[in-house]
């Protein structure tokens, strides 16, 4: 169908753009079977190139080998563990010194969403307050995952943690997970994105962005990264599972710039069900009626509010730009 | 209305402690300075950021959202080839912890001023040493210093030290919060190239970089109980202990380097005052030295044999100096401004009994605690410390401390 | 392929007992964690790179008409034969 | 040895006093320690500094519990705070003051008494009862431990957040010029 030609086309064309780059991590890596986020690593740090200095703090990332084991190295570009709690401070740091001397060097950070919105959350709003020219990646598969999948202040309501387990009167999660992306927003940074692998040229026009912006400040980009192991779903299913989040609004794809404020990458309107999107993942299967139906009124309410921000933004936009819209019309 | 003054810089400053600390940071000539303010330390941040301002010093200055930022963001910078310093102290340096117990294993050459505060609870803000006391061993150099000037020449020498190839290891100044970092006096500002020649150029990244152009993993995972892991964690521990003995050597050197290019002469490790012929001694560390040093003098001319041992360098312990010290005298008292909770008496009193291990004689060593929370010390409490002292010469040792400030 | 990376540091002249760095790339290769392995269909592949794009190891080369996989780095997940539009993937057992 | 208490409220300059008296004495040879009482600086709280003039380096850093000298620059504070507290016998007393000497209790260690209406020399060069400048002026005037030019050389060297430095230099020699300095003979008095 003329549909799917369509996305064919796309995925050649990244091919045909990116896909002669040397991937900058060693071929081996110890991610799960199936792990999405070694998909986003890759392909981030194959875009982003080697002028570079990357950031992995504790989780998943470092935990695959980015950094290394033992003397050797998992990365091609210089890469380091900071403290799980001061990447963007360390970021800082290196970022300022090189352009001191000179030399503009990206500062790349790859986060998981507990030491880019938890216990990591201080040095971030501090670093993106304070406009440090830094590109950092949450990479959120809603949890802690490297350390058996505990709760985390991303982790979505209901769902089956190791510390929010099922069992007895625990059903799951009792609270709805921060809006890390839209914290971000509010602190004026550069550019702002959420995304997703099941929509790779949006991913990789979102790198495009936030790499330029990194130059100039601030730049956040959350991409949410389904996790096989700690979701419990098959690996051949991930970004099924990806995509799924995405058309049932669950994960809503946006990008915020300060000149144009916020808007949609992708329609909200008719998302599937969020039922649809629910029953692929085993951290949801004990979810009762009542815990459905308040993610349903969640995932509404989001995308409501979004759509709202959207709007707003388009209005800035279209004030801005009137005199030059009227002499296209 | 905030004037713009032409500023030309002294050769004569009248200023306390902490403007004396922010000199000695402008004439090291750091690439990255970061703050976040805590009393007592606050002016010393207010000075560097307005030196950078005036274009005094020219460094980056980042105003980070907190201590653990503070030293974090120096870490990159360190990392990136930067000489870098701040200042913290008390629940500041507490909160810096995670990075600070990380600074030397990285063996990053920072420098750091903590302008000693006790610590919390009682919710205190005033000086005391219990915040450097309580980090003693994670494993920075740590110096502490007993007058306004030597807040200014230590922080250059800390450079020195820092970098060297043989230690490469931050380095902590220590100067008494409110009496030193508050108390003005008059001292005497180095000359700009004579201290760049002290220094040299610094080369802070040359054994671990975070940089494009010489790519490498740092800090990757290294342990585990099986496979070369163990090892080589190990090997990087016994290389960090090893770092901590040559800066021993290195501190010596540089005081004497800076002796004969400045004409101040300090003790670099421990100082020995009126030593020679004591027949007991105090020990003391950081500002209370002068007061102590006043007592010792009206106690010699009441006929009493005494002395004063003063430690400059608590970290790596001067062991063969502080064992030359005591060998010299039949009893000591030790005056600390901390409690060393697990022993019930002073964090140094612990050291010298450490160190009492490695002399010809077991003399007995008393405890007194004093100067907590900006209690002040004064002539009149080391009288009755010299007076405790002097006892332990012909009378039994007491297990418990003596708390000089218990009925201030 | 374009080579992006420049040659990891040498730390032949420094001290191995400064501070843990890492100077030789990982010679890791996950290929035995497979237990089932992809086959590509060359008759049914059009090269259309999705199996590229969400390759988790990156393991897909392209060859002349076809796209293959590096078994020496495969895991075997399957998202390329789940993902795969023209179904001309499909994962087989390992052997014993 | 010469030892100094200085008085006043946060907010009206005490400790940055002490640090321009300690530039003026080092100027003219001597050694100084000087040490501010240590708090929160709030505005109005009262507050303290500490002063030792000497002709000899000095290497106690250490409070002062027996002033030759006490330097009150805020006319309310007596009513507050013992400023008298271990003055020594002999002491002489700086304090701002509308008042005469009669109308003040003076206790009997004191021998010298400097009265300076420093709050009216204050408004009139400031517009504000900023008393600290004004008060090292009646300082210099009864102990002539310190040259008025050097306390005008030192206020060149200080940097002032709220206030010009020829309006400081002005309030400086008003205080210097307009302090009224009593001997009392305690012979007499007894």
């Amino acid at each position: 169908c003329p549909k799917d030609a369509l996305k064919f086309v796309t995925s050649a064309r990244l091919f045909n753009r990116w896909g002669d780059l040397e991937d900058l991590f060693v071929p081996g890596l110890g991610g799960c079977q199936g792990c999405n986020t070694e998909i986003i690593m890759r392909h981030t740090l194959r875009r982003v190139g080697p002028n570079t200095v990357l950031a992995t703090p504790p989780g998943c990332i470092p935990g695959m080998g980015s950094v290394g084991y033992n003397g050797m190295a998992g990365s091609k570009v210089p890469v380091f563990h900071p403290l799980l709690t001061n990447t963007a401070s360390m970021l800082t740091g290196i970022r300022r010194q090189f352009k001191r001397k000179g030399r503009a060097v990206t500062a790349l950070a790859l986060a998981g969403d507990g030491g880019a919105g938890d216990v990591g959350f201080q040095s971030l709003s501090g670093a993106a307050e304070r406009g440090e020219e830094i590109l950092f990646v949450c990479v959120d598969n809603e949890g802690y995952m490297n350390t058996g999948a505990q709760r985390s202040g991303s982790t979505s309501f209901g769902a089956w943690t190791a510390t929010t387990p099922v069992s007895g009167t625990s059903r799951g999660k009792k609270q709805d997970a921060k809006n890390l992306p839209l914290l971000m927003m509010w602190h004026g940074c550069e550019y702002v994105a959420t995304a997703s692998t099941a929509f790779m040229e949006d991913l990789y026009e979102k790198l495009d962005k936030a790499l330029a912006a990194s130059e100039r400040g601030f730049a956040y980009l959350h991409i949410y990264s389904p996790c096989t192991s700690g979701w419990r779903f098959p690996a051949a299913s991930n970004i099924e599972v990806a995509r799924k989040a995405v058309e049932s609004n669950f994960a809503v794809l946006w990008e915020y710039q300060p000149e144009h404020g916020m808007r949609l990458s992708r329609s909200i309107d008719d998302p599937v069900p969020v039922t649809e999107y629910l029953k692929l993942l085993g951290k949801f299967k004990h979810l009762d009626a009542g815990q459905i139906a308040h993610i349903e009124r969640h995932v509404a309410e989001q995308a409501q509010l979004l759509g709202e921000l959207a709007r707003i933004g388009r209005g800035v936009e279209c004030g801005a730009h009137a005199t030059a819209d009227a002499a296209v019309m | 209305m905030y004037e713009v003054v032409e500023k030309t810089r002294p050769k004569v400053l009248v200023c306390d402690g902490n403007e004396a600390a922010a000199w000695g940071v402008v004439l090291s000539r750091p690439d990255m300075v970061a703050v976040y303010p805590i009393t007592p330390q606050s002016s010393l941040a207010e000075y560097v950021a307005q030196f950078v301002a005036d274009g005094v010093l020219d460094a980056e200055l980042v105003e980070a959202e907190g201590e653990h930022s503070v030293l974090s963001v120096l870490h990159g910078a360190a990392l990136a080839g930067a000489r870098t310093y701040t200042a913290s102290c008390g629940q500041g340096l507490a909160f810096m912890f995670e990075p600070y117990f990380r600074t030397p294993n990285l063996r990053l050459p920072i420098v750091m001023s903590i302008v000693n505060r006790d610590g919390i609870s009682p919710q205190c803000v005033w000086g005391g040493q219990q915040d450097a006391m309580t980090v003693r061993e994670v494993g920075w150099v740590q110096l502490f210093c007993e007058t306004v000037q030597e807040v200014l020449d230590t922080i250059v020498m800390a450079y020195r030290i820092a970098e060297d190839r043989s230690v490469m290891l931050p380095v902590n100044v220590n100067h008494d919060g409110n009496y030193l970092s508050n108390g003005i006096v008059r001292i005497e500002l180095p000359d700009q190239e004579e201290v760049d020649d002290f220094l040299g150029t610094p080369d802070v990244n040359w054994h671990v970089a975070l940089d494009p152009d010489r790519p490498m993993g740092v800090d990757p995972l290294t342990g585990g109980s099986s496979g070369p892991g163990p090892s080589l964690f190990v090997r990087y521990r016994q290389g960090h202990c090893e770092g901590m003995q040559n800066a021993l050597q290195v501190i010596v050197d540089a005081h004497a380097e800076w002796a004969q290019r400045f004409g101040r002469s300090y003790a670099p490790l421990v100082e020995e005052y009126r030593l020679d012929d004591a027949d007991y001694a105090i020990v003391t560390i950081g500002s209370m030295a002068g007061a102590g040093k006043d007592a010792v003098d009206a106690a010699r001319e009441r006929g009493e044999r005494v002395g004063l041992i003063k430690i400059k360098t608590l970290r790596p312990f001067p062991v063969d100096a502080f064992v030359c010290a005591l060998d010299k005298v039949r009893a000591v008292g030790v005056v600390d401004r901390a409690v060393c909770f697990g022993w019930n008496s002073g964090p140094v009193h612990q050291e010298t009994r450490a160190a009492l291990y490695h002399c010809g004689a077991r003399i007995p060593c008393l405890s007194l605690i004093g100067g907590l929370a900006g209690a002040d010390l004064t002539q009149a409490h080391f009288d009755r410390a010299i007076a405790e002292t002097a006892r332990l010469l012909s009378g039994p040792c007491p297990r418990q401390p003596v708390w000089l400030n218990a009925q201030d | 392929m374009k080579k992006q990376s420049v040659p990891l540091f040498d730390p032949g002249a420094i001290p191995d007992n400064l501070c843990p760095i890492a100077t030789d790339y990982s010679r890791m290769l996950p290929g035995d964690w497979r237990s089932q392995r992809p086959v590509v269909d060359r008759r049914k592949c059009v090269k259309c790179a999705v199996c590229w794009l969400y390759c988790p190891v990156q393991c897909v080369v392209e060859r002349a008409g076809w796209f293959d996989m590096n078994l020496a780095t495969c895991k075997g997940c399957g998202i390329c034969a789940q993902e795969c539009p023209h179904g001309a993937i499909a994962m087989i057992d390992e052997e014993d | 040895m010469f030892e100094v208490r200085l008085h006043g409220r946060g907010g009206q300059g005490t400790v940055l006093a002490a640090g321009i008296l300690a530039k003026a004495v080092v100027a003219e040879g001597r050694h100084v320690v000087a040490i501010p009482q240590f708090g929160f600086e709030r505005r109005g709280a009262p507050v303290a500094a500490y002063l030792r003039i000497s002709e000899r380096p000095m290497r106690a850093m250490t409070n002062i519990y027996a002033p030759n000298c006490v330097v009150c620059i805020d006319s309310s504070l007596p009513r507050v705070v013992d400023i008298f507290a271990g003055l020594s016998a002999g002491g002489v007393l700086v304090q701002a003051s509308r008042r005469t000497l009669g109308e003040l209790k003076i206790p009997p260690a004191i021998a010298t008494v400097a009265l300076c209406d420093a709050v009216a020399i204050a408004r009139e060069v400031f517009g504000r009862p900023i008393t600290n400048t004004v008060m090292l002026g009646a300082f210099a005037r009864v102990t002539g431990l310190v040259s008025l030019e050097a306390l005008d050389q030192a206020l060149v060297e200080t940097s002032f957040r709220d206030a010009g430095l020829v309006q400081n230099r002005r309030a400086l020699a008003l205080g210097h010029a307009r302090t009224v300095v009593h001997r009392i003979d305690r012979k007499e008095a007894a």
